[in-house]
């Protein structure tokens, strides 16, 4: 294994120190339990905006964290869920009494966790709503399995709903648009080598000089299938299809239900895309893919885009979720109308994505 | 029949939490290689960190009764294990404490009631099935398998003998199933073929118990 | 070889036609010569900046054109220097009438072309000045050699000129600043892995699984020493004090002499930092390495600053000077003065740095 | 003696130029892999890629002056090879095509001068030394041979093998040399051991002149 690391065990606590130090205008953080959080949490009047996950996928969401984005993350081991107590705490510190949305990716651990400490923090008496990102199209879709995984639309409603959480959006005004960043969000990603996660000392998987796989997820879990490597515009066509071409998506969500005060399952259908769209196109390095290679995917996804009747109204293009050093690509294609387009322009400034301030 | 009435001590259940320490920060390799197929390497690093942060939490409560000695547990693994993992074992420590609240010695039908909250509290939590190649598939015949067996007059070390075998089955079944919950599950059919972390590390924690009481009950 | 391209000669195009779609409102490109440029260029009333140099470095250079920074920037191939038809093409392009500055990195190729390309361009009318950036450490100093490397301090200076451009700065007080930027800044990197040049097919050396390359240049070629491999702490201890502990450095450099109209060789000694200096801490990844691991070095570079009475008054963190999908980090201290302070906080908005708009 | 005045025609040069760039494209693995250890794998990639370029510049200028040909090439070699090899390979054709303007057959003695000046506008422009480990070492040695030969009043064919002999010599005497000049430099000790690629590029070059004229001359 070859990494800047000391100690395979103090990666987050050393990269929080790391942030603390390196944006201290920015966020501070928290140790045991860890998170970071914006330097000038509580914001008032504005709800928080937490979200969290296991460390690897830098930027997010240590990074996201500032004016525009998030108020707190919370960062669990490298690949694996946080624990409650992170985000209890972290809702406590950010909270200004407007109360607090949890962003959770769609994996058990990430739901199982995110649910607890919101059961936790409301027996606290604070108001805590959350959403649901699934938006992985490489998981098929099933009302009886964990169901899609949260990947790259977590960036975008991230900036989205901080954007909104700053014109004063209120919890229940951020859930509902939280949701429907999600129902409009879908993404594919695949690798071309695998990561090694410090604790572990070796690769998660083994891809042969000729191999890569496709439909992965961002943790290093194995994706849809393993395939014979391709060109930068067949791989871009094999994403970016499956995503424009997938068919509605049916599966329930557990939603917070205020009234009857429990965990209720929502049932949810993702509206295919359709000709004459306005998208916007987000091209991701997977972490060890260089700037290099990414514009030469963002050039056949355009292509592909306008073939396919999409219009490419925004885009964002860089490493912002990823799985350490693996080497591919993900691609994200969110729907937009006039309020996602207003609030993805408004200013954002986190160390990760920083734009208008 | 004298056998039947061995009872398990508070200082069994420490002695079994020191144990499943040990056995799991072995065993954390392993682990971690069963979650890299079908998962994502994890979980045995996750429950090593767990016991590790249980066995920094014992002291304060090893002079406790069982149910808090349990619940300790429950909430350090909670807080300290993250993934899928930690919910689910913290609620199964939980949910056992809660089954023996107050008690400082456990019959053979308390132990049944503790296993039997266990597998209630992760079943209602994480909604998995049997067949769904999770530790549900190692726990539910475990507990099946010991009920039955105290429930046939078996001495209470031939019970917890029966228990093990079960979970090992158990855990060896998940091997050819397809995953439908957890990570595994995003791999489809390509999930089948590999035998479940998850799984595995129940078998260890439940044989750990049967090994612990065995050899208490013999060094007696 | 596993990389997101199609063939390893059309790299460098198909980037710059993802660039151009992904930035539609902030460069332009030209092909064949290739470089991209500035969508509002020629700007009135400003000195106009050009960099350029093999390509691979992204973002830099041609990630780092826009306002308060280049003007334009010209790719060459993989790890190889441009050709003076690219910058001559590119002044006509972007001059706006006041004068264009070549930003050159210390190496023999990139300082020939340049060169000619200037006096090409001065041919054609233009008025030309050029500025080079030598602040790698890791090369032993010497006057009868190449002398050192342009590395880190070169994508400091691009952004330090380019706000100084905006403010209208004259070419002349621009060279001056250039001058003065470069003896100010230091730099040395090292890397865990090596990279493949796309037209190679393999790595450009080998490194064993418990080896380091220390004092890398930024196109694999092999640096000061090959060590074992050492926690970030120490590799953090090896660049910071290689930096911060060299002694005082002369050279002689090329410049061009209006008067005589011809180049001349002056003669440039950098002062050594020392105690009380005010200084911008950069930590930049070779490419491969992931975010995740630089606030770890950031983390103790901080702390070795503090021991030597460093000031760390400004900071930047990222993937800005790369090698393809090294694995690795750089570190550079520029020193401060009011100045440098302020035209660093001035806006910039390219698509690899962005900040004030 | 009649040998002596064989002379080199515009078709030679045009041959020459053809057989280059099949030699480097051939040698372009090769000469990379040779600049990889002490530079950055290019070179062969490089000087593949400009006389690439100068073939498709040819057929415009094949029936012009060896003086325009060979500017030719050097200006396709500076718009297209880059690094340093770009510059320095580019002065050389173009000294060369300024040392020969207007010329359509080249003496013995224009050959001398043509490559004399291609030498020299190497190193004003490179500012190497002898012993710096470059191209210069292989030309430089090539250059003296060449003169000397024909001074002795040997055969063109004959001094172009002295001075073929020479380049190589002076290519393989850059192996044991510590580089001084160009990116190898930033090696210091470690570039020791390696050959140049750019003195073995050179080589090539003036080997593929030699056996150009050699065939062209004995199928006369
Ligand atoms: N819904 C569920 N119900 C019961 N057990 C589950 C469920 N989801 C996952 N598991 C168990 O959790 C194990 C994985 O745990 P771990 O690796 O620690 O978490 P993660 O998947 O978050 O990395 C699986 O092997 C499986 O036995
Ligand atoms: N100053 C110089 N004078 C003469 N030849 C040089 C000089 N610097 C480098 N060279 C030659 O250039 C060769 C390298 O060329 P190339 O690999 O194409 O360029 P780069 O080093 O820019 O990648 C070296 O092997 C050496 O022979
Ligand atoms: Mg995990
Ligand atoms: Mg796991
Ligand atoms: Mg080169
Ligand atoms: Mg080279």
């Amino acid at each position: 294994m070859k990494k800047l690391i000391n100690k395979p065990e103090d990666v987050v606590k050393e990269e929080l120190e790391g942030m603390a130090l390196a944006y201290p205008d920015l966020i501070k953080i928290h140790l045991d339990p860890d998170f970071d959080y914006r330097a000038d949490a509580p914001v008032k009047g504005k709800v928080a905006l937490i979200s969290g996950g296991g460390s690897g996928h830098e930027p997010m969401h240590g990074g996201l964290v500032g004016h525009g984005m998030l108020d707190a993350a919370c960062p669990g081991a490298v690949f694996t869920s946080p624990t409650p107590d992170q985000m209890l705490e972290a809702a406590k510190m950010v909270n200004s009494g407007k109360g607090v949305l949890y962003i959770i990716k769609n994996y058990t651990g990430d739901v199982m966790n995110f649910q607890m400490a919101a059961d936790m923090a409301r027996d606290e008496g604070i108001d805590v709503d959350t959403i649901i990102i699934d938006d992985d199209v490489a998981v098929k879709d099933s009302l009886y399995t964990a169901g899609r995984r949260g990947v790259g639309t977590t960036v975008l409603a991230e900036h989205i709903l901080g954007a909104a959480a700053e014109k004063g959006y209120t919890l229940q005004e951020l859930a509902a648009l939280g949701r429907k960043v999600n129902i409009n969000g879908r993404s594919m990603g695949m690798a071309l080598t695998s990561c090694t996660v410090p604790a572990a000392g070796k690769p998660t998987f083994e891809l042969g000089e000729d191999e890569m796989e496709v439909g992965i997820g961002i943790h290093g879990e194995p994706g849809r299938k393993r395939m014979k490597i391709m060109t930068a515009d067949e791989i871009t066509e094999i994403l970016a299809t499956s995503i424009i071409d997938d068919g509605p998506y049916t599966r329930t969500l557990a939603q917070w239900d205020k009234d009857k005060g429990d965990w209720v399952d929502v049932e949810v259908t993702d509206p295919p895309f359709k000709k004459g769209d306005e998208v916007l196109a987000f091209v991701n390095s997977m972490g060890g893919t260089p700037d290099i290679e990414l514009p030469i995917i963002y050039r056949k996804l355009h292509e592909i885009c306008e073939k396919k009747g999409l219009k490419i109204v925004r885009n964002l293009m860089g490493r912002y979720i990823t799985s350490l050093e693996m080497q591919g690509c993900s691609i994200t294609l969110l729907k937009m109308d006039d309020e996602l387009k207003e609030l993805w322009d408004a200013p954002v400034h986190t160390p990760g994505m920083r734009w208008g301030m | 029949m004298s056998e039947n009435e061995t009872t398990i001590t508070k200082d069994d259940i420490v002695e079994w939490l020191k144990a499943t320490a040990a056995v799991l920060e072995e065993n954390a390799h392993y682990l971690s290689e069963l979650d890299a197929p079908i998962g994502d390497a994890d979980h045995g690093i996750n429950m090593n960190r767990g016991f590790k942060k249980v066995m920094s939490k014992l002291p304060n409560v090893e002079d406790k009764d069982i149910g808090t000695i349990l619940r300790t547990t429950g909430m350090a693994l909670i807080s300290s294990v993250g993934g899928a993992g930690g919910p689910l074992y913290g609620t199964l420590y939980l949910e056992a404490g809660k089954a023996v609240r107050g008690k400082t010695e456990l019959s053979a039908n308390d132990l049944v009631n503790l296993i039997e909250a266990s597998l209630k509290g992760i079943v209602k939590l994480g909604k998995a099935n049997i067949g769904d190649k999770t530790m549900v598939d190692a726990i539910t015949p475990a507990v099946e398998a010991l009920r039955q067996s105290v429930n046939n007059g078996n001495s209470l070390i031939e019970a917890l003998h029966s228990m093990t075998d079960a979970a090992q089955k158990g855990m060896k079944d998940t091997i050819p199933m397809l995953a439908k919950k957890g990570r595994a599950s995003y791999l489809g059919e390509r999930s089948i073929g590999h035998q479940d972390p998850g799984a595995t590390s129940s078998y260890l924690v439940l044989k750990t118990l049967s090994e612990t009481i065995e050899s208490r009950h013999a060094s007696k």
